[in-house]
């Protein structure tokens, strides 16, 4: 009999142990576990000031600008709330777009810019042909886009 | 007590045993014979309850067991080819670990005492690791002085032993059997066994075995 | 040495099996009077090696530390897993333990225990000393201290796994890293990810929170398979 | 019906079934992944902002989906080869675990070619990509723990203890595009909500995950079918079986 | 069977004894199947651990890389390493080797050769291809192989010291990092200075040769120390 | 041929024996016995130049020798309590790996000859972990019927052995004396030995001895 109630005991205490893991798990999934920061963050100083971060958002339409014969772009990164400059050297990838998920990689500069050592492209899950697109941004006359760099010069 | 029904053992390709029965009552001892490699650490480490047979069943007290069955291991003390000591513990503290492990009541001095039946009382203090091979398997011999486990299982018992040691063993036999015990053992010598309690098996004449 | 069924004691108690096999482990790694010494030297050098190797500049140096404390913890819990079951594999110990009539998970968590407190509670109190030199600061070092002692338990737990499905297994040490390695690395990136949270100026909550979890998951759960392993490598 | 499995549950009466089995799905295999390609390739149009290197993705979602499924899979035949101690489940999780591997490769690859033109790198360390990786080591681990076991009902059995162990691996894979704010997109297509996918390209990549399915069935079965001789090379039937070849 | 003292045909050929030993190490290694691949796993998964742990910027990556290619070789080497020896100790072969008419220096230095051609040898084809990871160039990953190749034997030829010196003595495995890792400090920071100083525009000639001094002097000295220790331990 | 000189043995601080003196001459077989823990398996290690002696000398052939000793190393099999078989290998290879470390010329047919001769032919390819006890000391005996060495060392040769595995070491031995051959052998059972070249040396009875 008492080794009964034992072995209840013990169930009870896994049962609990289990219960309170799952408890932990879901109140970690909502608070943020980050890949990369947003623009508000940044501009509320919640970044590493002293090392390397990543920032992640949207590029702000018609803010891609180009120093001529040079790889060096400017964008503008917003969360749609803050929005912070950003500073980069090198080639960007295919699916870098104006109003389009970014992510990148680099440090603060002293010029309050965010100087980008990478440029990482985040896309959505829609796939769809090119008219179909035109159509859907014609509906919604969504933001022009202008063409990366690459497809610029595969032209 | 024991009861085996058509247990078979088979190993790579090679089948071992078959259709081996027995029954085994209070008071008996098994002792297992035959050649090299006919099965008899086999046979033992099943009846243990450390291995699954790969045909029929054994029974214990009535009822069939699977390995690590509860009951099974509430009774049975096994002494196989290792020996199951620490080499950094002593000797002293060797022993007391087991019996605490199996659970029986035995105090300081009980364990001195068992140790000194076995003529390890002078050794009883330094690391296992420095011990003679008699002198360990001793420790088995007085593991099983403390032990009130009702089926001994005792693999090549004789091994290293000297001629004291075998008169320890075959008093400690003796008793166990006396006082209803169950003794199922594996030896290419002859085990100081009373005749009247001794049941022998050669393995040799099981059939189904192809050894060698 | 009568052979009547006594009613015996405690044979089911819980409690009673876990602290005979925890107090028989410890022993054994106290005996070797060296052995906790070792470990901690052992994790000394390997936190000190890697500045060696790489330039060490002091603000990648920064970067690295969390990363190298954690990598070092683990490497440490790794070397010291094929002892944990093998020398009673070998020796026939195991056999009797499993034999005995005392609760094989019970058992066996104690000799975890014992492990966890000869490797990992060591490297999470020599840590936080140790990252100073990776330039952390007070907080930093705390969260450092709290994440080792939630994750080293769970190397311990599931290094045990490893440990036991690999006895009696050819290609030792390597493949039992090979086993354990990937289950370790959640624990890795939650673990290094606490200190680089609050170093980024955000919370260690989650992190913490889910190397809780991952601890209170670990310990209900792997008395069960390590007993179960235990009983397969024995067959 | 039960009756039926049950009698398929014994290697020797589920060998020549495995034969049969085999040979359809081999042939279904073909023809389904020629398909797939067609559509995929030929047929479905351009995206709109991945250009042609979307179509990795014909590769890429079905060898992604069979890592994760097949090891589920694995863990159910590993489950009731440990409780039931069925010669046969066993078999079939170590017939599988080869495939899983390579699928898991597969879209480890896959993904890293893909992911250098769309998101400007192989590899990232981010959820997905990590658990996946950790995927196929899990797969590695219990071909390598197999292996280095002699028996092989210990090693049965010891394998399917891990691979009971790592399945909590595939879940976080699943779930680690919602937990974790990623690199890697969501899921475009979900049982719950309508397809984010143009109609052809998601055709197309049906139609491949069939062929890529039947692929795995059909390399499954042919494995089991070949570890049955290997283990039952002591049985008579298994004797009377590869004696006509006059093989050893 | 004529116990007539024959005239040994060969008994103090050296190369004879060192080709013994090589081939039953070896065939023993390949006879786990499984074995070669899992150290190249457990080199793969140590690699990938780092960028787990710190945060995976690619520009610290860059820095990292020959430091975290060389520490992963060398726990490689030292984890395979009490397999070297412990188990030929073990079980009797060790009192065999040493009881043979063949000379023993030669003896330990087959099981060395073997020693390296299963851990030593993949790691040093394999990192280059790793290094691509953690954005090496083309140079870099040669100077990086060769490197590995001069460097790993020093390890096999060092850590086997450290191997038979720790035969049966407790505290086996971490004694053993303990002893050999300050050893191996050397050979790390030369072999990750080769290439960084390729990548930071210099000639990596002096690190390399360096490593060449070092090798040869191993290479002259391990088998008598190997040898005395083995003695010395059986004792 | 060999001739120990006051040999003594100490172990922490028991003195297992000292002075003991005596000469085995081609054709003899030293069979040393007494009771666990005497000093029998520290004295086969010292006359096999594994281990040094605490005080006297050992003399191979009239040449004193030391531990290692290249001439000894030419001329002892040594079996001690430890098999010496790789689990990985078969029965075959280790044997094949044993015969080409000491050195002598034995062909295949030759090692599954003496394989044969031990009854381990059908057991010969498979891997030496799945034998049992007595096979793995069976090959044992097959390297001592491949060896050209002129003096054997072997501790507890009987152990482990079936009635026909003694009956091959029996051959084993009488064939060795005959040929001039020597043979130290520690038991705690009578050996097979021909009376004439027995020389027994009870451990007991030397001077020194604190045993138990
Ligand atoms: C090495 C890198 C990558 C890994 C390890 C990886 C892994 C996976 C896995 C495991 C899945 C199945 C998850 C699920 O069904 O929810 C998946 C699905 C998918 N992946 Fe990747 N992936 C990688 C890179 C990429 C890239 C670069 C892209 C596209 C730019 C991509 C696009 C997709 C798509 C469209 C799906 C299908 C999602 C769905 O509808 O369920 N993946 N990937
Ligand atoms: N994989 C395998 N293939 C073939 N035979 C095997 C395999 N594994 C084990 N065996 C055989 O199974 C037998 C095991 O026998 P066991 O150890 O029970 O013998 P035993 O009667 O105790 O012998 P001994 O008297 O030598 O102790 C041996 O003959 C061994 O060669
Ligand atoms: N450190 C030590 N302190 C005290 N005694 C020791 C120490 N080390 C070894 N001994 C003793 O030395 C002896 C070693 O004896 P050895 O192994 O030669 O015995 P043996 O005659 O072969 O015995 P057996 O018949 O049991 O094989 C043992 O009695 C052992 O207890
Ligand atoms: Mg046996
Ligand atoms: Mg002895």
């Amino acid at each position: 009999m008492k080794a009964r109630y034992r072995r209840f005991a013990w169930i009870g205490l896994g049962l609990a142990a289990v219960g309170i893991a799952v408890a932990l798990v879901l109140s970690a999934f909502r608070s943020n576990l980050v890949f990369f920061f947003t623009p508000s963050q940044v501009v509320a100083h919640e970044v590493p000031q002293s090392r390397p971060f990543r920032v992640g958002g949207l590029v702000e339409a018609g803010s891609l600008t180009r120093e001529p014969n040079s790889l060096t772009v400017r964008f503008r990164v917003t969360d749609t709330a803050k929005t912070i400059p950003v500073t980069y050297t090198g080639l960007l990838p295919d699916l870098f777009k104006e109003g389009k998920g970014v992510v990148a990689q680099g440090r603060m500069g002293p010029d309050g810019a965010f100087h980008a050592t990478e440029v990482l492209a985040k896309h959505d899950e829609n796939y769809m042909p090119p008219e179909a697109r035109s159509a859907i941004e014609q509906a919604q006359k969504g933001p022009e886009t202008m063409p990366s760099l690459h497809e610029a010069r595969a032209r | 007590m024991l009861e085996t029904r058509s247990l078979a053992a088979r190993r790579g390709f090679a089948t071992l045993f078959q259709g081996l029965g027995f029954a085994l009552a209070a008071g008996e001892a098994l002792v297992v014979s035959g050649p090299n490699g006919c099965g008899k650490t086999t046979l033992l480490r099943m009846l243990a309850g450390l291995s699954a047979p790969a045909e029929g069943e054994i029974c214990w007290d009535g009822a069939s067991v699977r390995p690590f069955d509860a009951k099974l291991r509430e009774a049975v003390a096994f002494n196989g080819h290792l020996p199951a000591l620490k080499d950094e513990l002593t000797a002293f503290e060797n022993l007391a670990a087991w019996t605490t492990l199996e659970n029986e009541r035995a105090d300081a001095q009980a364990i001195d005492r068992a140790l000194a039946d076995v003529a390890l009382a002078r050794r009883a203090r330094i690391p296992a690791r420095a011990l003679s091979q008699g002198q360990r398997r001793r420790i088995g011999l007085a593991r099983l002085s403390l032990s009130r486990r009702r089926l001994w299982i005792l693999d090549e018992p004789l091994t290293a032993l000297d001629s004291d040691g075998v008169e320890v063993l075959e008093t400690l036999l003796a008793a166990h059997l006396e006082g209803g015990g169950l003794v199922v053992a594996a030896s290419h010598q002859a085990l100081p066994v009373p005749t009247a309690n001794l049941r022998p098996l050669d393995l040799a004449t099981v059939p189904g075995g192809s050894h060698g | 040495m009568s052979p009547t069924a006594v009613p015996q004691p405690d044979a089911a108690s819980v409690s009673a099996a876990f602290a005979w096999a925890l107090g028989r482990d410890l022993r054994i790694a106290l005996r070797s009077k060296a052995e906790l010494g070792v470990q901690l030297m052992f994790y000394v050098i390997v936190v000190s090696l890697f500045p060696l190797a790489s330039s060490p500049s002091r603000e990648v140096l920064a970067t690295l530390g969390p990363g190298v404390l954690w990598t070092a913890a683990l490497l440490a819990s790794l070397l010291s897993l094929p002892r944990l079951f093998a020398a009673d594999f070998g020796d026939g110990t195991l056999e009797q333990i499993a034999l005995s009539p005392r609760p094989l998970p019970a058992l066996v968590s104690g000799k975890m225990a014992a492990h966890w407190l000869t490797t990992g509670l060591p490297v999470a109190v020599l840590a936080p000393l140790l990252g100073e030199q990776y330039a952390m600061d007070g907080t930093e070092l705390w969260i450092l201290a709290a994440a080792l002692l939630l994750g080293t338990p769970i190397l311990s737990l599931l290094g045990a796994i490893g440990a036991t499905l690999t006895l009696g297994a050819r290609g030792g040490g390597s493949l039992l890293a090979l086993l354990v390695l990937p289950l370790y690395a959640p624990v890795l990136i939650f673990g290094a990810g606490a200190v680089d949270a609050v170093r980024s100026g955000l919370s260690a909550g989650p992190q913490l929170s889910l190397l809780a979890a991952g601890l209170l998951l670990a310990l209900v759960g792997t008395p069960f398979a390590v007993a179960a392993a235990v009983r397969i490598a024995l067959d | 019906m039960i009756v039926n499995w049950y009698r398929y549950s014994s290697p020797i009466s589920f060998y020549p079934l495995a034969g049969r089995l085999a040979r359809v799905f081999g042939v279904l295999a073909v023809v389904f992944t020629l398909a797939g390609l067609y559509i995929g390739l030929i047929v479905a149009p351009t995206d709109a902002t991945q250009g042609d290197a979307y179509r990795i993705i014909f590769l890429h979602v079905p060898t992604a989906w069979m890592a994760m499924f097949i090891y589920l899979v694995m863990a159910f035949w590993s489950a009731l080869a440990l409780g039931f101690n069925t010669r046969l489940s066993a078999m079939m999780a170590q017939a599988l675990a080869p495939t899983g591997a390579l699928m898991a490769a597969l879209a480890l690859w896959s993904g890293a070619f893909w992911g250098r033109p769309t998101w400007g790198t192989y590899w990232a360390w981010d959820a997905r990509m990590t658990s996946t990786l950790i995927l196929l080591f899990l797969y590695l681990g219990i071909i390598a723990l197999r292996n280095a076991i002699d028996d092989p009902r210990r090693a049965d059995r010891a394998c399917a203890l891990l691979a009971l162990v790592g399945a909590v691996n595939v879940p976080i894979i699943y779930f680690s595009v919602q937990w974790w704010n990623t690199l890697h997109q969501g899921s475009s297509i979900s049982l719950t909500a309508a397809p984010k996918m143009a109609m052809t390209m998601l055709e197309g990549l049906l139609v491949m995950t069939a062929g890529v399915w039947s692929y795995c069935i059909a390399v499954t079965l042919a494995r089991v079918r070949a570890i049955i001789v290997e283990r039952e090379r002591g049985a008579g039937w298994v004797a009377s079986l590869i004696a006509p070849q006059g093989a050893r």
